[in-house]
C-alpha cells in the first residue's frame, strides 16, 4: 500500500523516492523525512557510538538522528532528512550499518555500554599500545562516504549590501518585513525553509480572526510587490560574522547550472526572527524511534498531511505541547493519555486523559516504540500504554545560535526555562520566539517593534503602533530536566542522540569533577555532532547544574560557533576551483611561444617557456641547445615578467635612494646600477637594475613577481616616513613587453631592425639605457645582463611585442637567433656566478652574505635596512656566506639542497647548503654555489654534502665564472 | 569580515585592505641607541583594547592611514 | 623520578571492575582545592604548558608545592582548540633537538601519565608543486636526516598512494611533483594531554585554581613575589607565565615588554566522514592542511589571520582560502560538509620561535611565543620551564629561546629557512 | 621593417549577449594615468578632474577617473595624443604632474544591461546598489582574485583589470553570466 500514514488533504502531486533501496511515493512539497513518515518509514538510522536505533525526532534543523546519505557516485552527499525537499527519484540510504540499519552489527556496543561510559577510551587502550586499537576504532567511526571523483556540480556566490537583513519569515519576521518594507528600505528576508511563513504554515494560529495563513498570504502579496523587497527562500543564514556581514546558504529549487549558493549579506540592521526549537523531555529510553517532538507530530499532520503513527501518548511539563492533542484528535488520530510532569498543571484537554504529576519511566519497542510505562513523580501511580508514537515537549530553546555568533551574550530566563538573548553587540534585534517570546501575539508586536527600532536608527519614521487579535497565553512550563534515578531506576536516559550522550554519562562527569560545561561537552561530546546539540545542549548543561548545585544560567552554554547548519566546502570555494582556482598570467607573446614549442610552466603565477622543445631532444639537450646558441650566436627570450616600476617626481632619486641599498647620488642620465633591496631587518628580498632613462625619471627593476610587493611597499614607505617628498610611483610591468636578446650577435639582430638608436659600443655602452623608437613604436634599451653575453633588453608597448617576436624570429634565423627558456638562461647567469635573489639567498640573508658587503658600507645615507645591519650587539660570524663547490668525485652535478658538513665532526644542519647547481656546457664541468657558514674564508676546504641518504665530497672553492673579466660584457 | 573606513573610499570590505600592524614611530637611524632600534624592530605594544593601526587599501586607492580598532570586540572607531 | 600516587591507576581491567561494580565510583580527575596563601611555585595559565610543566617539577624535581593559576577553565585555551599536529621536522639544530625532545616524550606519554592521549604517528606528508619548491623541501629533508629525524622526499605514486582522495592527475590546476614523508609526525588528541597532565599533576599535589583570573603582580624591591588574583593575592617565590596568547597582557602587568603579538588562527571540522586520509597532509601552496580524526572529522586549518586579535574569531576571507586550497588538493571533498569552525588566539614573535627564559623582573619567568605550532611542544616545553624554574636558568635544549636573541639579532627563523609553518 | 602591429588580448573573446547583460571587451582606447601633486592643485588643467574622490568626470572624447589622491585614469576614445593628455601636457611639462601611458598595462570589459550589476557581485563585496554606486562613480576594488578598476558610465560598467589577467576575468565573467539565469 502506498503511503499508508497520509491523511487526508494532500495536494502535492506523487513522487518515485527509495530509502535503503526500498521504492517508495512520496509527495512534491513534502520533506524526505515527511515522505518516509508516510511510508511509516520511523527507522532512519544509528546512532554514533551504540548503534541504536534512531528515528526521526524533530520537524527541521533541529533533528539530531536523521541524517541520511543521498545520491549516488560523483553525487553523493549526507543531510539530515528533515532538511531535505523531496524530489523525483530520490535515492537515500542509511549511513555506517552493517549488514543493513534494521540489524546492524554495531548494535553490540550497546550491551557492553556499562563498560564504555563518556571518555572510557582516555582510560584505556594503550596498553601495550594504541596503535593496536586506533585502526578498528576508526574504521567504526564516521558517517559520510565521500563520493569519487570531481563534483558535477557548480556553485555560485554573490555578495549583497541591505539596509536590513531579516531572517526567519514566521509572523515575527514577516511583521517586521513589513513594517521596513513600506518606509521604501531596502530589505533582503532569509528563510530556511521552500516556503515563508515559518509556523504559521502548520501551527493553528488565528490572528484577526482568522486562520493565520490568511494573514500569512495577505503579507506575502503585499511584501511581494516592493521592488526593494528580496525575498530568498531555501536559503539558511549559517553564519553571522562580524560588523553586520552573515553568510547565507540558499539552494537551487531543483536540477540546474548550479547546486548552491552562497550569498555574503553585508546588513546595515539585522533583525533575527528565527524561532525556537523544541527540547526533548530526558526520561529513560526516550531515543526510541516513534519518539518525536510534540512540535514535530503537529508539524507533520498539519503541514504534510501525515500522520507519524495512530496512537499517540504525549508527556510534557509545559501548556505548549497540549496543542499537540487537539490537531491530533482533529486529524482523526488517537491520543491515548497526557503525562504531564507538573503536579499543578492548570491546562483542561478535552476527550483525552491527563496525569498530572506523571512522567514516563519506561519506554519499549526495539526498532519502533511499541508501549510506555508512565508514573506519578510521588511513585503511587503507574500506566502502561501500548502506543506507536509519543510526542514529547521539554520547552522550547529559542534559536539565539546567530545572536549568539554576533556576540551577543544570552541569558537563562528562568520562567521560560531558556536561554534568551541579552546585551547585543553589533546592534542586532531580536524578534519573535527567538527572543523567548511565547504568544502569537508577542511575536507579531515584536516583529512589528523590531521594524520600527530599525527605521529609528536609520533616522525614518516608523508608522503608527498596530494591534491585532491573536492568542496572547503565556506558556507555563516547570523545567523537569530529567527524571529522578529513582523512578528511572538503571535505565539510559538520553540526552545527545546522535553522540550517545546520557544522564549517566554527564553524571559521570560531575563525579570525576569536570565541572564547566566545557569540559562537560568534550568528555562526553555533547552537543558535538553535526545537529551542533540544538536539542541536547540546554538539556545537558542543566542537569550538570542540578548536580553540581547550580542553575543552568550559572552552568551557562558552551560557545555557539558557526555554521548554523553545516554547509558544503563546495559551496565556499564558489566557482574558485579548477581553472579558476588562482589565474595565470599569460606572456604578451603567449601565442608565439606556443608556436615555436615552449614547454610552458608557471613561475609565479606567469606563465614562462622553461625550455624549448624540438624532436628528439630530452629537456637537458634542449637547455644545452640553447646555452650554446646564447655563447655562439644569439638568444631570444620574452622576459616581460621583470617588473618595471617607475619612480618620478621632484625628489624621485632622494626618494629612492632612501629604499635601496646602493647609492644613486651618483647615478647618470642614461646609465644603470645593480642594487639590492632589504627589507627593515637588514634581509635582502630582491635585486634588480635602476636605469635613469631622464633627468626626472627612474626605472627600477625587480625580480618577476616582486614588482606588486615591492611598488607597495615604496608607496607605503613614501606615505608613512616621507610624505613632504614629491614621489610618483607607478608600475608599468604590464605596459611593457621586454624582448631580451642576448648572446654575441644580439647586436646584429637589432641592427635589422627599424631603430633611431646608436647601436655601436661606445656610444651604447654596457650599464646603459636608450629610449627611442623601434617599428614606429616607442622602445626603451636596456644593456644589462644576466647571461654575461652582450645583452639588450628590448622594451615595447606590450601589445606591440607579438609583432616584435616575430619581426626578430623571421629576420634573424641565419643568425642562430634561438628562443631561450628560463631553465637555460638559470644556467648562463650560473656560469657567470651571479646571484639569484630567492634560490642563493633566503630569509636571512643579509648583503654582505653574498658579497655585497661594500654596497652598504659605502653607502652614507640612510636606507631600509642599513640600521639594523649596524647593529653592534648583532653576532653575525656564523652567517652564511655564498661561495662555490666543486664535487671533487666527478661531474655529476651536485644537488640543490644538499647539506654541507664536516667529515668526523657532529653531523648537524643549518651550517651550510647548495644553493644552485647545475652542468655547465660552456665550462664543461658541474657548477655549484652554497651558502657555508664563514664560506668566504673557508676556501679549499674539503666538505661532505649530503642528500638523499648519500655524502659527496666537495671542495669550497671562489665561483667559477665563464669570461671572468667581463670583456665579452663590453663587446 | 571587517568593514574598514578608508578615509577616501568609505566603508569597504576588509578583503581589499592590507593591515600593517600597530603605528610605531621610526627612531631616528642616526640618533637611535641599538637597544631603541631592537625596540622598534621587535617590541609591540600588542594591547587588548582600543589599538591605533596602520591599514593599507591595497586593492583601492592604495593609501595607508590610521584606524582604530578594539582587538577584543573589532569595533571600529569611524574617523570624525 | 617519583612514582605518581594516583587515586585510581586507569586500564582495561579497572573499566571492567566499575562497569561490574555499579556503586563504585571513579575519583575526581583533579581536586578543586583552596588556594593557600603562598607557594613555591606559581605557574600562571592551565594550559597545556603550564599544566606540564607543573607536572615534571613536581615529579622530577620533587618540587610540589605549585598551583597552576587559571582564568577560566583548564586546558581551554589553544590546546583545546589547536589542530592537534605533533611533528619535530624542524631545520635548525637548536629545534630540531628541543622538537625531536617532544616527539620522544609524546611516544611514551599515556603510560607517563596513565591517560591515554592516543598519540598516533600516522606521519606527515607535505606535497611540492614546483622545483624551487622541491628544491626547498630537499634542503630540508637533507637537514632532517642530518639532525637524525625520519624524513624521505617521495614522488608521485607513494603521494598516491597515501591519499587516494588527492587529485594528483596532470589536469590537476598545479600538478603535483613529489614531496616528502615525516614518519615520526602524528596526532595527539589535544583535551586528552591537557587533562592528563592536569590529573597527573594533581596526583603529585600540585594545586590547579581554576577560575582564578591573574590580575596583577606583588612585586618587592622590583621583583616578582606573588600574583594578585580574582581569589586574593598567592605568594610565590618564583612565578612563571604560560599564558600563550595572553603573554603581552600579563607581561605588562610586571612592566615587561614582549616581542610578541597575538593574532587568530582558525581551524575547522567537517561532519563525520568514514575513513578517507591516513596521513596529515600539508601543502604550502595550497595554504591548507589536513587530518582526520579518529571520530572521523577532518581537522584542517591553514594560516593565521593577519592582524592583532585576542577574539578567538576570525575572518571569513581564511576559511574561504584555505576550503579552496583544500578542494584543489581533494576536490572531492567538495559536497562533504564544513560541521564547525573555531580560532585561537596565538603568541606570535618575529622568527616564530618560543622564548623560555627569565625576563628582565627577577622572580618572574616566561615560557611564550608558541605561537601556531606550540601543541606539539608541550612535553618537551614543560620539560625546560620545570627546568628553568628549579634550577633558575635553561636546560641544554632551550637556550637558544633565549629572551636576548633578538637584541643580538640571534634569530631562530625556521620559516625563513623552510616555510613550513604548524 | 613594418610598422609593428598591435595585438589585442581579448581579440579571439566572443561578446556574452543574455537577454539582461550584454558583455565584450572594449575597443583600443588610450589610457593615462595621471599623476600629480600639490602644485599641481593651483594649475588651471587641475579643474578638469573630478573633484570627490571615486567619481569621475565626463568631457565628451574622455573622461577622467579618480584613483587615489594623487592619481587619476585619463579614458581617451581617441588615439594618442589625445585630448586628454593635451589638457596636461603644459602642466606635465612645468613637471607638476606626470602622465604613464597604460594603454598596454588595462584591458577593458564593457557590461550593460540590467543584470551588470548582479555579476559583478559574484565576485565583488562593493556596495553595487545604485544609491552607493551608479552612473559617475569610479572605484578600484577587487572582484574574485582580481583587482578591477569599475567605471560606472552612463551605459553602464566598465571593468579594466592588468592586460594578462584579461582573459582570465574574461573567463570568470562567463562563468558567472551561467549561473545568472535560473
Ligand atoms: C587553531 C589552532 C591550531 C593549532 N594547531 C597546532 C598544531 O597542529 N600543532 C601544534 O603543535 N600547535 C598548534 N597550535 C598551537 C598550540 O595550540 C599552542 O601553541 C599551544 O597550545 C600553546 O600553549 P598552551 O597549551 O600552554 O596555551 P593555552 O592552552 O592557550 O594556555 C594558556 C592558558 O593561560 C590562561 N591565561 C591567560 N591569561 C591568564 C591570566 N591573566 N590569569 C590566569 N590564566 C590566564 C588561558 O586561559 C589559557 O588556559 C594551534 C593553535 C590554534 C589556535
Ligand atoms: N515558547 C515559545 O517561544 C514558542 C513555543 C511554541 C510556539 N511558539 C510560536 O511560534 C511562533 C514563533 O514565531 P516566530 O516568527 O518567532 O518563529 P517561526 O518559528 O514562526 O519562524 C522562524 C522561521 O525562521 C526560519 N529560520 C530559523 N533559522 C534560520 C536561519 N538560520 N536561516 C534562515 N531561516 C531560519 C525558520 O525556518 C522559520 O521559518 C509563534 O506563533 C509562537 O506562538 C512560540
Ligand atoms: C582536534 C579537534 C577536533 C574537534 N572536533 C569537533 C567535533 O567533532 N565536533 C565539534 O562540535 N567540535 C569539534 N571541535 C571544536 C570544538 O567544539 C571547539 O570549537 C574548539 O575546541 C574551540 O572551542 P570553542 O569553540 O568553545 O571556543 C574540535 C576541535 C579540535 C581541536
Ligand atoms: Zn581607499
Amino acid at each position: 500500500m502506498s503511503e499508508p500514514f497520509r491523511l487526508p488533504g494532500h495536494t502535492g502531486a506523487a513522487l518515485a523516492f527509495s530509502f535503503d533501496g526500498m521504492a517508495l511515493t512520496g509527495r512534491s512539497g513534502d520533506t524526505l523525512a515527511a515522505s518516509l513518515l508516510a511510508n511509516g518509514i520511523h527507522l532512519v538510522a544509528r546512532s554514533f557510538k551504540y548503534h541504536r536505533p534512531r528515528g526521526i525526532l524533530g520537524a527541521a534543523a533541529e533533528d539530531p538522528n536523521s541524517i541520511v546519505g543521498l545520491g549516488s557516485g560523483a553525487h553523493a552527499y549526507s543531510d539530515t532528512a528533515t532538511c531535505v525537499e523531496l524530489t523525483a527519484g530520490l535515492e537515500a540510504h542509511s549511513l555506517n550499518t552493517w549488514p543493513s540499519l534494521r540489524w546492524d552489527s554495531g548494535a553490540v556496543l550497546g550491551r557492553l555500554s556499562r563498560f564504555l561510559p563518556a571518555g572510557f577510551y582516555y582510560k584505556t587502550f594503550f596498553w601495550p599500545h594504541w596503535r593496536w586499537y586506533e585502526p578498528p576504532i576508526r574504521r567504526a567511526a564516521g558517517l559520510t562516504v565521500v563520493p569519487v571523483g570531481r563534483d558535477p556540480d557548480r556553485y555560485d556566490r554573490a555578495h549583497r549590501h541591505c539596509d536590513l537583513l531579516i531572517v526567519g519569515s514566521g509572523p515575527a519576521g514577516l511583521s517586521a518585513a513589513r513594517v521596513a518594507a513600506a518606509s521604501g528600505l531596502d530589505v533582503i528576508v532569509a528563510e530556511q525553509n521552500s516556503r515563508f511563513g515559518g509556523s504559521l504554515l502548520w501551527e493553528a494560529l488565528a490572528i484577526d480572526g482568522a486562520d493565520g495563513r490568511v494573514w500569512l498570504q495577505q503579507t506575502l502579496h503585499e511584501l511581494q510587490r516592493y521592488p526593494n523587497v528580496t525575498l530568498l527562500s531555501r536559503t539558511t543564514v549559517t553564519s553571522y560574522l562580524e560588523h553586520n556581514l552573515l553568510l547565507a546558504v540558499e539552494q537551487a529549487p531543483g536540477a540546474g547550472r548550479w547546486r548552491q549558493r552562497l550569498w555574503q549579506l553585508r546588513a546595515r540592521q539585522v533583525v533575527l526572527a528565527t524561532g525556537a526549537a523544541e527540547r526533548p523531555l530526558v526520561f529513560p529510553d526516550n531515543d526510541r524511534p516513534g519518539i518525536l517532538l510534540a512540535s514535530a507530530v503537529r508539524y507533520y499532520i498539519s503541514r504534510h498531511r501525515v500522520a507519524p503513527g495512530r496512537r499517540i501518548v504525549l508527556a510534557t511539563n509545559n501548556d505548549d505541547g497540549y496543542r499537540t492533542v487537539r490537531v491530533a484528535q482533529e486529524a482523526g488520530l488517537e491520543v491515548l493519555a497526557v503525562f504531564d510532569s507538573r503536579a499543578d498543571a492548570a491546562i483542561e484537554s478535552p476527550g483525552v486523559p491527563v496525569h498530572r504529576g506523571a512522567v514516563i519511566v519506561a519506554t519499549r519497542g526495539h526498532h519502533r516504540v511499541r508501549a510506555v510505562t508512565a508514573r506519578t513523580l510521588d511513585a503511587r501511580q503507574t500506566w502502561t500504554l501500548a502506543c506507536d508514537t509519543v510526542a514529547m515537549s521539554g520547552g522550547w530553546n529559542p534559536a539565539v545560535q546567530l545572536f549568539s555568533q554576533s556576540g551577543g551574550k544570552v541569558t537563562f530566563a528562568p520562567k521560560a526555562a531558556a536561554f534568551v538573548p541579552g546585551q547585543e553587540r553589533q546592534g542586532t534585534i531580536v524578534a519573535g520566539a527567538a527572543a523567548g517570546t511565547g504568544s502569537l501575539l508577542q511575536c507579531l508586536t515584536s516583529g512589528f517593534a523590531a521594524g520600527a527600532k530599525v527605521l529609528a536608527q536609520l533616522g525614518l519614521e516608523a508608522p503608527p503602533a498596530r494591534n491585532w487579535r491573536a492568542a496572547d497565553l503565556d506558556d507555563h512550563i516547570e523545567a523537569l530536566w530529567r527524571i529522578p534515578a529513582s523512578l528511572a531506576g538503571a535505565a539510559k536516559q538520553w540526552v545527545d542522540f546522535h553522540n550517545d550522550v546520557t544522564d549517566g554519562d554527564i553524571s559521570l562527569a560531575a563525579q570525576e569533577n569536570l565541572q564547566s560545561v566545557e569540559h562537560l561537552k568534550r568528555y562526553t561530546t555533547l552537543g558535538m555532532a553535526p545537529d551542533q546539540g540544538k536539542t541536547s545542549n540546554v538539556n545537558g548543561l542543566a542537569i550538570l547544574g542540578e548536580l553540581t548545585g547550580r542553575s543552568p544560567g550559572e552552568v551557562g552554554t558552551t560557545t555557539f560557533r558557526p555554521p548554523y547548519l553545516p554547509l558544503s566546502f563546495g559551496v565556499i570555494a564558489g566557482r574558485a576551483t579548477g581553472a579558476l582556482f588562482r589565474p595565470t598570467r599569460p606572456l604578451p607573446t603567449h601565442v608565439q611561444q606556443q608556436q615555436c614549442a615552449a614547454e610552458l610552466q608557471e613561475y609565479g603565477a606567469w606563465l614562462r617557456p622553461a625550455y624549448y622543445r624540438q624532436a628528439g631532444e630530452d629537456m637537458a639537450a634542449a637547455i644545452a641547445r640553447e646555452i650554446h646558441a646564447v655563447r655562439n650566436a644569439v638568444g631570444l627570450l620574452d622576459y616581460s615578467p621583470l617588473g618595471k616600476l617607475e619612480i618620478a617626481g621632484a625628489d624621485a632619486l632622494e626618494f629612492l635612494n632612501r629604499i635601496i641599498a646602493s647609492d644613486l647620488t651618483t647615478l647618470k642620465v642614461g646609465r644603470a646600477r645593480y642594487s639590492l633591496t632589504l627589507d627593515e631587518e637588514g634581509t635582502i628580498i630582491d635585486d634588480g637594475v635602476i636605469t635613469r632613462p631622464a633627468d626626472d625619471l627612474l626605472v627600477m627593476g625587480t625580480t618577476s613577481n616582486a614588482a606588486t610587493r615591492l611598488r607597495a611597499v615604496m608607496d607605503e614607505w613614501h606615505q608613512r616616513e616621507c610624505p613632504q617628498l614629491e614621489v610618483w610611483i607607478s608600475d608599468v610591468t604590464t605596459q611593457w613587453a621586454v624582448l631580451l636578446l642576448t648572446g654575441p650577435r644580439a647586436r646584429a639582430v637589432l641592427e635589422r631592425t627599424d631603430l633611431d638608436i646608436d647601436l655601436a659600443p661606445r656610444a651604447f655602452p654596457h650599464m646603459t639605457i636608450r629610449t627611442g623608437t623601434l617599428g614606429g613604436v616607442p622602445t626603451r634599451i636596456a644593456r644589462v645582463s644576466f647571461t654575461g653575453e652582450v645583452s639588450f633588453e628590448v622594451s615595447v608597448p606590450a601589445g606591440f611585442a607579438p609583432a616584435l617576436w616575430q619581426h626578430f624570429m623571421e629576420g634573424s634565423r641565419d643568425l642562430g637567433l634561438t628562443p631561450v627558456g628560463i631553465e637555460a638562461l638559470d644556467v648562463l647567469r650560473l656560469e657567470k656566478g651571479f646571484l639569484h635573489v630567492g634560490g642563493d639567498t633566503d630569509g636571512t640573508t643579509t648583503p654582505d652574505d653574498v658579497g655585497y658587503g661594500a654596497m652598504v658600507r659605502n653607502k652614507k645615507s640612510d636606507f631600509i635596512g642599513r640600521r639594523t645591519l649596524a647593529l653592534a650587539c648583532a653576532n653575525r660570524s656564523a652567517a652564511l656566506q655564498l661561495i662555490g663547490l666543486r664535487p671533487v668525485d666527478g661531474g655529476r652535478p651536485l644537488a640543490v639542497g644538499a647539506q654541507l658538513f664536516k667529515a668526523g665532526a657532529p653531523r648537524t644542519s643549518g651550517a651550510g647548503h647548495v644553493t644552485s647547481s647545475a652542468w655547465s656546457p660552456t665550462l664543461a664541468q658541474p657548477l655549484a654555489l652554497a651558502l657555508l657558514a664563514r664560506g668566504r674564508s673557508r676556501v679549499g676546504e674539503r666538505l661532505l654534502a649530503w642528500h638523499d641518504g648519500a655524502a659527496r665530497p666537495v671542495e669550497v672553492i671562489e665561483p667559477l665564472r665563464h669570461d671572468p673579466a667581463g670583456a665579452l660584457l663590453n663587446g | 569580515m571587517l568593514l574598514i573606513p578608508c578615509p577616501y573610499c568609505g566603508l569597504r570590505d576588509e578583503s581589499e585592505f592590507s593591515n600593517r600592524g600597530e603605528v610605531v614611530v621610526r627612531p631616528d637611524p642616526d640618533a637611535a641607541s641599538d637597544a631603541q632600534w631592537v625596540q622598534y624592530l621587535y617590541f609591540r605594544n600588542n594591547v587588548r583594547g582600543w589599538q591605533s593601526e596602520y591599514w593599507v587599501h591595497t586593492h583601492g586607492c592604495q593609501q595607508l592611514f590610521v584606524v582604530r580598532r578594539h582587538t577584543l570586540t573589532q569595533q571600529i572607531e569611524r574617523p570624525a | 623520578m617519583a612514582k605518581i600516587p594516583f587515586p585510581v591507576r586507569f586500564s582495561a581491567a579497572q573499566l571492567l571492575r566499575a562497569g561490574l561494580n555499579r556503586s563504585w565510583r571513579w575519583p575526581q580527575l583533579w581536586r578543586t582545592p583552596q588556594p593557600k596563601r603562598a607557594y613555591q611555585v606559581v605557574i600562571i595559565g592551565a594550559g597545556g604548558h603550564g599544566l606540564a610543566a607543573a607536572f615534571y617539577l613536581a615529579r622530577d624535581w620533587g618540587i610540589r608545592d605549585v598551583a597552576v593559576v587559571e582564568r577560566g577553565w583548564l586546558g581551554g585555551g589553544n590546546v583545546a582548540r589547536n589542530t592537534t599536529v605533533v611533528r619535530s621536522n624542524y631545520y635548525y639544530p637548536a629545534s630540531a633537538g628541543f622538537y625531536q625532545r617532544s616527539v620522544n616524550l609524546f611516544e611514551g606519554l599515556s603510560d607517563t601519565l596513565n591517560f591515554n592521549v592516543m598519540f598516533s604517528q600516522r606521519g606527515i606528508l607535505s606535497l611540492a608543486y614546483s622545483p624551487h619548491e622541491l628544491n626547498a623541501m630537499a634542503r630540508q629533508v637533507n637537514a632532517l636526516q642530518l639532525n637524525g629525524i625520519k624524513a624521505q622526499m617521495v614522488d608521485r605514486a607513494e603521494i598516491q598512494r597515501r591519499l587516494p582522495l588527492a587529485d594528483l592527475s596532470p589536469q590537476a590546476r598545479h600538478p603535483c611533483l613529489g614531496g616528502y614523508f615525516h614518519a615520526s609526525g602524528g596526532t595527539a588528541r589535544h583535551d586528552a594531554v591537557a587533562w592528563g597532565y592536569a590529573r597527573a599533576a594533581d596526583a603529585l599535589g600540585v594545586d590547579i585554581l581554576q577560575g582564578c583570573e591573574v590580575q596583577g603582580f606583588e612585586m618587592r624591591q622590583g621583583k616578582v613575589v606573588g600574583v594578585r588574583t580574582a581569589a586574593g593575592t598567592i605568594g610565590a617565590h618564583r612565578t612563571a607565565m604560560a599564558v600563550a596568547g595572553s603573554s603581552s597582557l600579563v607581561a605588562a602587568m610586571a612592566g615587561v615588554a614582549l616581542p610578541v603579538v597575538s593574532h587568530t588562527l582558525q581551524a575547522f571540522v567537517s561532519e563525520p566522514l568514514k575513513p578517507v586520509l591516513d596521513t596529515i597532509v600539508m601543502s604550502g601552496l595550497h595554504h591548507t592542511y589536513a587530518s582526520q580524526s579518529d571520530k572521523g572529522e577532518l581537522v584542517i586549518g591553514g594560516d593565521s589571520d593577519p592582524y592583532t586579535s585576542y577574539t578567538q574569531r576570525g575572518s571569513f576571507s581564511l576559511i574561504e582560502r584555505t576550503t579552496v586550497g583544500l578542494l584543489e588538493l581533494f576536490p572531492s571533498l567538495s559536497r562533504v560538509r564544513l560541521m564547525r569552525q573555531w580560532g585561537g588566539t596565538v603568541d606570535l614573535t618575529p622568527d616564530r620561535s618560543p622564548i623560555i627564559d627569565r625576563t628582565p623582573v627577577e622572580g618572574l619567568y616566561v615560557s611564550t611565543g608558541w605561537g601556531t605550532g606550540g601543541f606539539k611542544a608541550i612535553p618537551s616545553g614543560g620539560l625546560a620551564l620545570a627546568h628553568l624554574l628549579a634550577c633558575d636558568r635553561p636546560d641544554e635544549h632551550s637556550t637558544a629561546f633565549s629572551f636576548d636573541r633578538f637584541a643580538r639579532s640571534a634569530l631562530i627563523d625556521e620559516g625563513a629557512a623552510s616555510g613550513v609553518a604548524h | 621593417m613594418d610598422r609593428l602591429r598591435r595585438s589585442q588580448p581579448l581579440a579571439a573573446c566572443v561578446p556574452i549577449s543574455l537577454p539582461t547583460l550584454a558583455v565584450r571587451p572594449l575597443p583600443q582606447a588610450t589610457l593615462t594615468e595621471l599623476r600629480g601633486g600639490l602644485a599641481f592643485r593651483e594649475d588651471p588643467a587641475f579643474r578638469q578632474l573630478p573633484d570627490q574622490p571615486g567619481r569621475s568626470r565626463d568631457h565628451g572624447s574622455w573622461r577622467a577617473n579618480w584613483l587615489r589622491p594623487d592619481g587619476w585614469l585619463l579614458i581617451d576614445a581617441t588615439p594618442s595624443p589625445t585630448a586628454a593628455s593635451q589638457t596636461f601636457a603644459a602642466a606635465a611639462q612645468n613637471r607638476w604632474c606626470r602622465l604613464v601611458d597604460l594603454s598596454h598595462s588595462l584591458v577593458g570589459i564593457g557590461l550593460r544591461g540590467a543584470a551588470a550589476r548582479d555579476l559583478l557581485a559574484r565576485g565583488t563585496p562593493l556596495d553595487l546598489r545604485p544609491q552607493a554606486f551608479g552612473p559617475g562613480c569610479c572605484t578600484r576594488t577587487r572582484c574574485a582574485d582580481f583587482t578591477v578598476l569599475l567605471d560606472h558610465r552612463a551605459e553602464g560598467i566598465e571593468a579594466y583589470v592588468d592586460a594578462p589577467l584579461a582573459q582570465a576575468l574574461w573567463n570568470w565573467i562567463a562563468d558567472a553570466a551561467e549561473h545568472l539565469a535560473q
